[in-house]
């Protein structure tokens, strides 16, 4: 029976992807890849991985899904649907490889343990009980803050291409119909207890920073789309603050232990200060997605006008002293 | 021990459809999706290998490493979005425009 | 303070400083400009000839150098050869500097030309005092990027199209040079110039190597040296400034490849060597072919500088004759006429530079009167001329004596009848030359620029007095132990050819 | 030390994000004081004490993360911090303020990604490396917000998207067949087997896509020829060292001793030989000057895949010494010599407002101390002596006539000739009179200068080349002992 199931799981991926490649609207193949990012889900729920399961579910369907439906929706040519694709030959190719792949999968043994028992005696010595969130913040933490900086890089970009100074969504007008703002009211606090829930959750189970900041950023979303003032009324300094802030808090930990003269990123095994960083990563990492997921709007408020004289000047980089 | 290899031939499947896709497609959506594609598949493979046995015990590190990849994705895929939809203000188009000369521009 | 370390480094470092310098000067600054300029070239000269009297006198060895690893060593080193060659080298750079002065007065970018020019000098003198391959082939690209400014220097579209032509021919010559000169370093390990050689200990089963090794060599330096079929680049050349030519002709460039031949001839494979492997005959025919080629073309040119340039291309190829001729006398023919024929070709250049500056004439044809007009430049370019033919008791005679004797010692005779050809068409093409300039009379109105109490800018006058005299000096004490025949013979007594 | 050469830029990074005011620059400057200090410490040490490691957050191997310096590392973190230093301190007066903001923050950002991935040891951080490098610099590439540049950034990203994720799968299957990430524990562990061929045929796949080797080269001249004139010199002479140098790493250091490399090392030799043989030829048929170097960059990446058949064909090979040092002076020759031309061509689009090279006659009156670091930095190109660019070709040249593979000696004479046809099409016009005085700006002292030291320094590393080869030699990849340090 579970091999039934994870047969179907598995061929439902496969005949959905090659679905998203085959669909000749746009919009179909991002529902398509919307509910192949369910189904993903689905698959390492199957494999005893709820945090991804989790993860995926709110990042690849959720929020991947919301960026690919608003780009299309602003990229959408009316009257015409150009497939444009061309190389299909090249599936041929594609498929060699995956049977060369597939050929040395089989060589695999699958009995490797990989690091867990690395991780068993890792967890005797950090203040953390939940294996994945130690791995994650502590054996290697390095990966993590580098993520995050990944992350702030991204907005970093988007800001460049944009050229912002800061992520001021253009906000929506209000939804026309009351619900919108009862909804806000009612789903908006239970967003911040579930993300809250989860990073606490995080120090002993799955759950943790990434996926509350997650479920915070799908918050900011919802503000946004609903036309709440609140996010434009966010100084600057706040918004960047916050974006910066896991990231720096990081940098302190990998400070501080060069000042006791170890090696970087070494800190006492405190839960505090474990936490303190978590906490911290959580909240930049949903300033980050809010701001992806909102900040790729083309500027209407006031920032258009300065907008238009940054490109002008930003053709051609010039020189303002040492004339 | 069957499920293992049944995730990890699906995961290279995803892996080769996303990179057919993204060579196969000329519109820029369709190719950052053909992206996630493959990311999804690269993902999958490290869960089946984290999870050989589908017995309780799970190898933390590729869990963690699927979690940091899922951010770095998404990033990406948030920064390829932007390029595209500004490419598309600047030119109404979702390809990349592969005719165009980069020879004209100056400077 | 050790001057056999700092001695050549003063030397190498006289016009590369004063090279860099002039770079930063204002162009507007030409009194400085010259007085640098000259005062490096003077010092150049004091301090060649005082390592000259240590070394010769003395026998002081100077040497410079330090590893980079793995094989790779930068090595500066004066022997007898180098010697010939600085000597050369430092007195036509003061003399052509002091041309070159006059020549370009109130032209535009001068501060380039001379940079360029102190630069080329200093890659010239690095070739004299390369002690082994690589520090040979350093100095020998650096003259070819350091000439091509000079060469393009009217900044017209003929003179960057000679430029080009320049390039190609002298970079794909310098990679065939480099790969020779890597591959002879992957066989025989790092090694500098003895005077024995240093192959023949290798392993005979890489002799056929060593002679591909060979041809990559000579032809990678035959370019510079301007070896038929190689020599392409050299009459396009002329476009250049008449002090370019000059350098370009019997200091650096062309002579620097014939340095070469004969380093690697002499002081890397051994002459008797290179004979065993049968090397030696087809760079003798080679050179004999040049030689009669260069004659005859310029016999067909009717631009004076052109012809010069043809005959160059004959000349030069007398050194490598006598590098390819296993006997003693042609080895001394070989080392003195790097002398000679440098100082009479540049002789012939300053001429053809005057006349061409004062009177505006480029034509054999048109050069009627010019011996009326300006006598000093006339005999001058008469006793260079008659050098060139080989009429003694110019220089040019004691060369071709010389190596005719070198013929004769090693069997070969025909050596001796293309001497005796080379020099009818020597005579072919410089007597008519010399004869209109003293018995025809101007055809034409002539374009003087110049009304002075001379016939030409003293600037202009000097050098080539200074050099015709030399020529004439250098042949008639030819007997004396340190004229340019006394040293060469030294230096082939040492290599053991001479008694 | 070592962790100052990430935490520095990291810090200047997020001040310049925090504090985008008109002191922007000067962050840029305290981490071009810094990290140069810091390089050089790093190198003293290596080259006294012997490579080192230091265990992140104190957790020892297999479970934690490494940093691993050797000589190969410190060869190249010094060359990325002489050289970002002097474009960061180009770059404080070439961009104005509001282009300045986003500049700093991505640039610094990437500095570090950069100082990391030299000295990786953990193929997963790798990975996330390698992306915070592929982001910024694609951040960077459309700085200009030139529509051409968009359409660059945009390919760049995508196909360097592809080749991460083709490095990761390949992780994946390393992992699957050793259960380990450190390359240091890789290096022992790891046997042949399809499995360990599987993972290396993706990971050195994705790293070929990022490093614009030949049949992945067609997003490199877009991208680095529209890019800002600094932007287009870090990405030349940094951005695919990065991936280059993780490549080298991962042969030498993981597959070679796996005994997999022998017949892909000579595909990537093929293809680099092709690489600079199409690289120089595009170059000589371009019409715009930027995109000359951008082409010259495809060549210049060609020579440094010689070295994976000289080096990983034949296990302790003799000449391998010679061949370390070849490929290590191209890459730091070229380094200095492309970002010293890319800087000179921004300056003459400063001047003249065009790089297309017809309008670029007379230059050498003119501009002439650009033109002479163009002519500098192409001299270390063409591997003319006495040069960075020279010693490599000659080391180079040895090994291949050493080794008997006398075919790879194409690349070095041919490129080299091709190289030379167009660096002096270059300097060929910059030669010509023009027929009418083109109206030229004066360009800023600094601006001037700092191209002319790249270049001074590409031509100057050759004459010393004892002490690099010294590192090379004495502190050759994985030279240390396992030992429980830190």
């Amino acid at each position: 029976m579970a091999l039934f199931l994870d047969i179907l799981v598995a061929f439902s991926l496969v005949a959905i992807a090659w679905r998203i490649m085959r669909a000749p609207g746009h919009f179909q193949a991002v529902v398509l890849f919307i509910t192949f990012g369910l189904l993903l889900s689905l698959a390492w729920a199957r494999l005893n991985s709820p945090d991804i399961a989790l993860a995926e579910a709110a990042v690849g369907a959720g929020l991947a899904g919301v960026l690919l439906l608003d780009t299309l929706r602003a990229v959408a040519q009316p009257g015409k649907v150009k497939t444009g694709a061309h190389f299909s030959w090249l599936l041929l190719p594609c498929l060699l490889l995956a049977g060369l792949l597939t050929l040395s999968i089989i060589h695999i043994q699958p009995d490797s343990q990989g690091l867990a028992r690395a991780v068993e005696a890792g967890m005797q010595t950090t203040s953390l009980e939940y294996p994945v969130t130690a791995v994650l913040l502590d054996f290697r933490g390095y990966d993590t803050w580098l993520e995050l900086g990944v992350l702030l890089a991204a907005v970093l970009g988007l800001l460049c291409v944009r050229r912002k100074k800061s992520i001021r969504a253009p906000l929506l007008p209000a939804p026309a119909e009351p619900v919108g703002r009862w909804l806000i009211s009612i789903l908006l606090p239970l967003i911040l207890l579930v993300g809250g829930f989860l990073l606490w959750l995080g120090a002993f189970a799955p759950g943790g920073a990434f996926q509350a900041g997650v479920v915070w950023a799908a918050g900011g979303v919802l503000l946004w789309q609903a036309g709440h003032p609140s996010l434009g009324a966010l100084p600057v300094s706040l918004w960047r603050t916050g974006a910066v802030l896991g990231f720096a808090l990081f940098w302190l930990l990998a400070a501080t232990a060069l000042i006791r003269n170890e090696p970087m990123l070494t800190h006492p095994q405190a839960k505090a200060w474990i936490l303190a960083v978590e906490y911290a990563a959580a909240l930049s990492i949903a300033v980050c997605l809010t701001s992806l997921a909102i900040g790729g709007q083309k500027s209407e408020d006031r920032n258009q006008k300065s907008e238009v004289r940054d490109q002008r000047s930003g053709d051609r980089c010039q020189i303002t002293n040492n004339r | 021990m069957h499920g293992f290899y049944i995730y990890a031939i699906t995961a290279i499947l995803l892996f080769c459809l996303g990179l057919w896709g993204l060579a196969f497609h000329r519109n820029l959506l369709r190719k950052i999706v053909a992206l996630n594609v493959m990311a999804g598949g690269v993902f999958l493979f490290f869960i089946s290998i984290a999870n050989p046995d589908q017995s309780g015990e799970v190898d933390p590190v590729p869990q963690a490493m699927v979690l940091t990849g899922i951010v770095v994705a998404i990033s990406l895929t948030a920064f390829a979005l932007c390029l595209a939809r500004r490419i598309h203000e600047k030119t109404g188009q979702n390809e990349l425009d592969t005719s165009c000369s980069i020879e004209d521009g100056d400077g | 303070m050790n001057l056999n370390f700092w001695l050549p480094l003063l030397v190498l470092c006289s016009s590369l400083f004063a090279g860099l310098i002039i770079f930063m000067l204002d162009e507007s600054r030409s009194r400085l400009r010259t007085a640098l300029n000259l005062f490096a070239a003077a010092f150049k000269v004091v301090a060649v000839h005082y390592m000259a009297y240590r070394l010769l006198v003395h026998g002081e060895m100077h040497q410079v150098g330090f590893s980079m690893g793995l094989g790779f060593e930068f090595l500066i080193k004066v022997d007898f050869l180098s010697l010939m060659f600085l000597a050369l080298s430092s007195n036509l750079w003061l003399v052509t500097t002091l041309y070159a002065v006059g020549y370009l007065e109130g032209s535009p970018n001068r501060s380039r030309f001379f940079g360029f020019f102190s630069l080329c000098v200093t890659a010239s003198t690095g070739i004299a005092m390369a002690g082994n391959l690589i520090t040979f082939f350093i100095f020998y690209e650096f003259l070819t990027l350091t000439t091509y400014p000079l060469v393009v220097h009217r900044e017209t579209r003929q003179a960057l199209e000679a430029g080009r032509n320049y390039l190609w021919y002298t970079i794909g010559g310098g990679s065939v040079l480099f790969v020779g000169i890597v591959w002879l370093h992957v066989l025989a390990g790092p090694f500098n110039f003895t005077d024995t050689g240093v192959l023949e200990a290798l392993d005979p089963a890489h002799y056929s190597t060593l002679v591909i090794i060979f041809a990559l060599l000579i032809a990678g330096l035959g370019v510079k040296a301007a070896l038929v079929p190689l020599h392409g680049w050299l009459p396009v050349a002329m476009v250049a400034p008449a002090p370019v030519s000059a350098l370009l002709h019997a200091v650096a460039v062309v002579k620097a490849g014939a340095f070469g031949i004969v380093r690697v001839v002499f002081d890397v494979y051994d002459r008797e060597f290179a004979a065993g492997l049968g090397l030696l005959e087809p760079l003798a025919i080679v050179a004999a072919v040049t030689i009669i080629f260069g004659s005859v073309r310029a016999l067909m040119q009717t631009d004076l500088k052109k012809r010069l340039a043809y005959s160059t291309v004959s000349q030069v190829s007398y050194i490598t004759l006598g590098a390819a001729i296993l006997a003693p006398f042609s080895t001394v023919a070989a080392i003195v006429h790097l002398v000679h024929q440098g100082i009479m070709k540049i002789t012939l250049f300053f001429c053809a530079g005057n006349i061409a500056e004062t009177l505006g004439l480029h034509s054999v044809r048109d050069m009627g009167g010019v011996g009326r007009r300006m006598p000093v430049t006339a005999i001058c370019f008469t006793v260079a001329a008659f050098g060139m033919i080989g009429v003694p008791p110019v220089a040019g005679f004691v060369s071709k004596w010389y190596l005719g004797l070198g013929g004769m010692d090693a069997g070969l005779e025909w050596v001796v009848g293309i001497m005796v050809l080379s020099s009818m068409l020597n005579a072919a093409y410089f007597l008519p030359v010399v004869k209109t300039i003293w018995f025809k009379h101007a055809q034409k109105k002539w374009r003087t620029k110049h009304s002075g109490r001379f016939e030409a800018p003293l600037t202009l006058l000097l050098p080539a007095l200074a050099t015709a005299s030399m020529s004439l000096l250098a042949g008639l004490w030819a007997g004396w132990t340190w004229s340019p025949l006394g040293i060469a013979e030294q230096i082939a007594a040492g290599m053991g050819a001479l008694p | 030390m070592e962790s100052l050469l990430v935490l520095v830029p990291l810090a200047a990074a997020m001040g310049s994000f925090l504090a985008p005011g008109r002191g922007i620059a000067s962050w840029g400057f305290l981490t071009s004081l810094a990290i140069p200090a810091l390089a050089a410490g790093t190198a003293m040490d290596v080259y006294q004490h012997g490579a080192r490691r230091i265990s992140l957050g104190g957790w020892a191997e297999p479970l934690g993360i490494h940093l691993h310096m050797d000589g190969l590392s410190v060869i190249f973190l010094i060359m990325t911090a002489l050289v970002g230093a002097l474009i960061s301190i180009y770059s404080a007066f070439f961009f104005k303020r509001d282009t300045a903001r986003h500049f700093w923050p991505l640039w610094l950002l990437m500095w570090a990604a950069l100082n990391s991935l030299f000295m990786v040891s953990d193929i997963f951080n790798a990975y996330v490396v390698l992306e915070l490098v592929t982001i910024c610099a694609a951040a960077l590439a459309v700085l200009s917000g030139k529509t051409e540049s968009l359409q660059a950034g945009l390919r760049y990203l995508m196909v360097a998207m592809a080749g991460s994720l083709a490095f990761l799968l390949g992780v994946g299957f390393l992992y699957a067949e050793t259960g380990m990430l450190d390359m240091f524990m890789l290096s022992w562990e790891l046997q042949g087997g399809p499995v360990a061929a599987a993972a290396f045929g993706l990971m050195t796949t994705g790293l070929v896509m990022k490093s614009a080797l030949l049949p992945f080269h067609f997003w490199l001249p877009p991208a680095h020829g529209e890019a800002p004139a600094p932007v287009s010199a870090l990405l030349s002479a940094l951005v695919i060292k990065g991936s280059f140098f993780l490549l080298l790493r991962l042969w030498v250091g993981v597959f070679e001793p796996a005994g997999i490399t022998s017949h892909a090392a000579y595909v990537l030799g093929c293809l680099g030989v092709l690489a600079v043989l199409w690289g120089s030829y595009q170059a000589l048929i371009q019409p715009r000057l930027k995109l000359i170097i951008a082409y010259s960059s495809v060549a210049q990446v060609g020579y440094l895949f010689l070295m994976f058949p000289l080096l990983c064909t034949v296990p302790e090979a003799p000449w391998a010494e010679k061949a370390w040092a070849g490929g290590t002076y191209q890459a730091i020759s070229h380094g200095l010599a492309k970002a010293a031309l890319f800087l000179a061509a921004g300056n003459l689009i400063l001047s003249t407002g065009t790089d297309r090279i017809h309008y670029m006659k007379n230059i050498a009156s003119r501009l002439p101390m650009t033109t002479f670091t163009l002519g500098l930095a192409g001299i270390s190109l063409m591997g003319l002596p006495p040069s960075g660019g020279f010693v490599a070709k000659w080391m180079f040249m040895q090994a291949i006539l050493e080794s008997g593979q006398w075919w790879w000696a194409v690349a070095p004479v041919l490129g080299g000739l091709l190289t030379a046809g167009y660096v002096f099409r270059i300097l060929g016009y910059a030669f010509l009179l023009a027929e009418k005085e083109p109206r030229m700006l004066p360009v800023p002292f600094v601006l001037e200068k700092i191209p002319l030291i790249l270049a001074l320094c590409s031509i100057l590393i050759g004459f010393r080349a004892e002490e690099i080869i010294f590192l090379l030699q004495e502190h050759m990849l994985w030279a240390i002992e396992v030992e429980g340090d830190s």
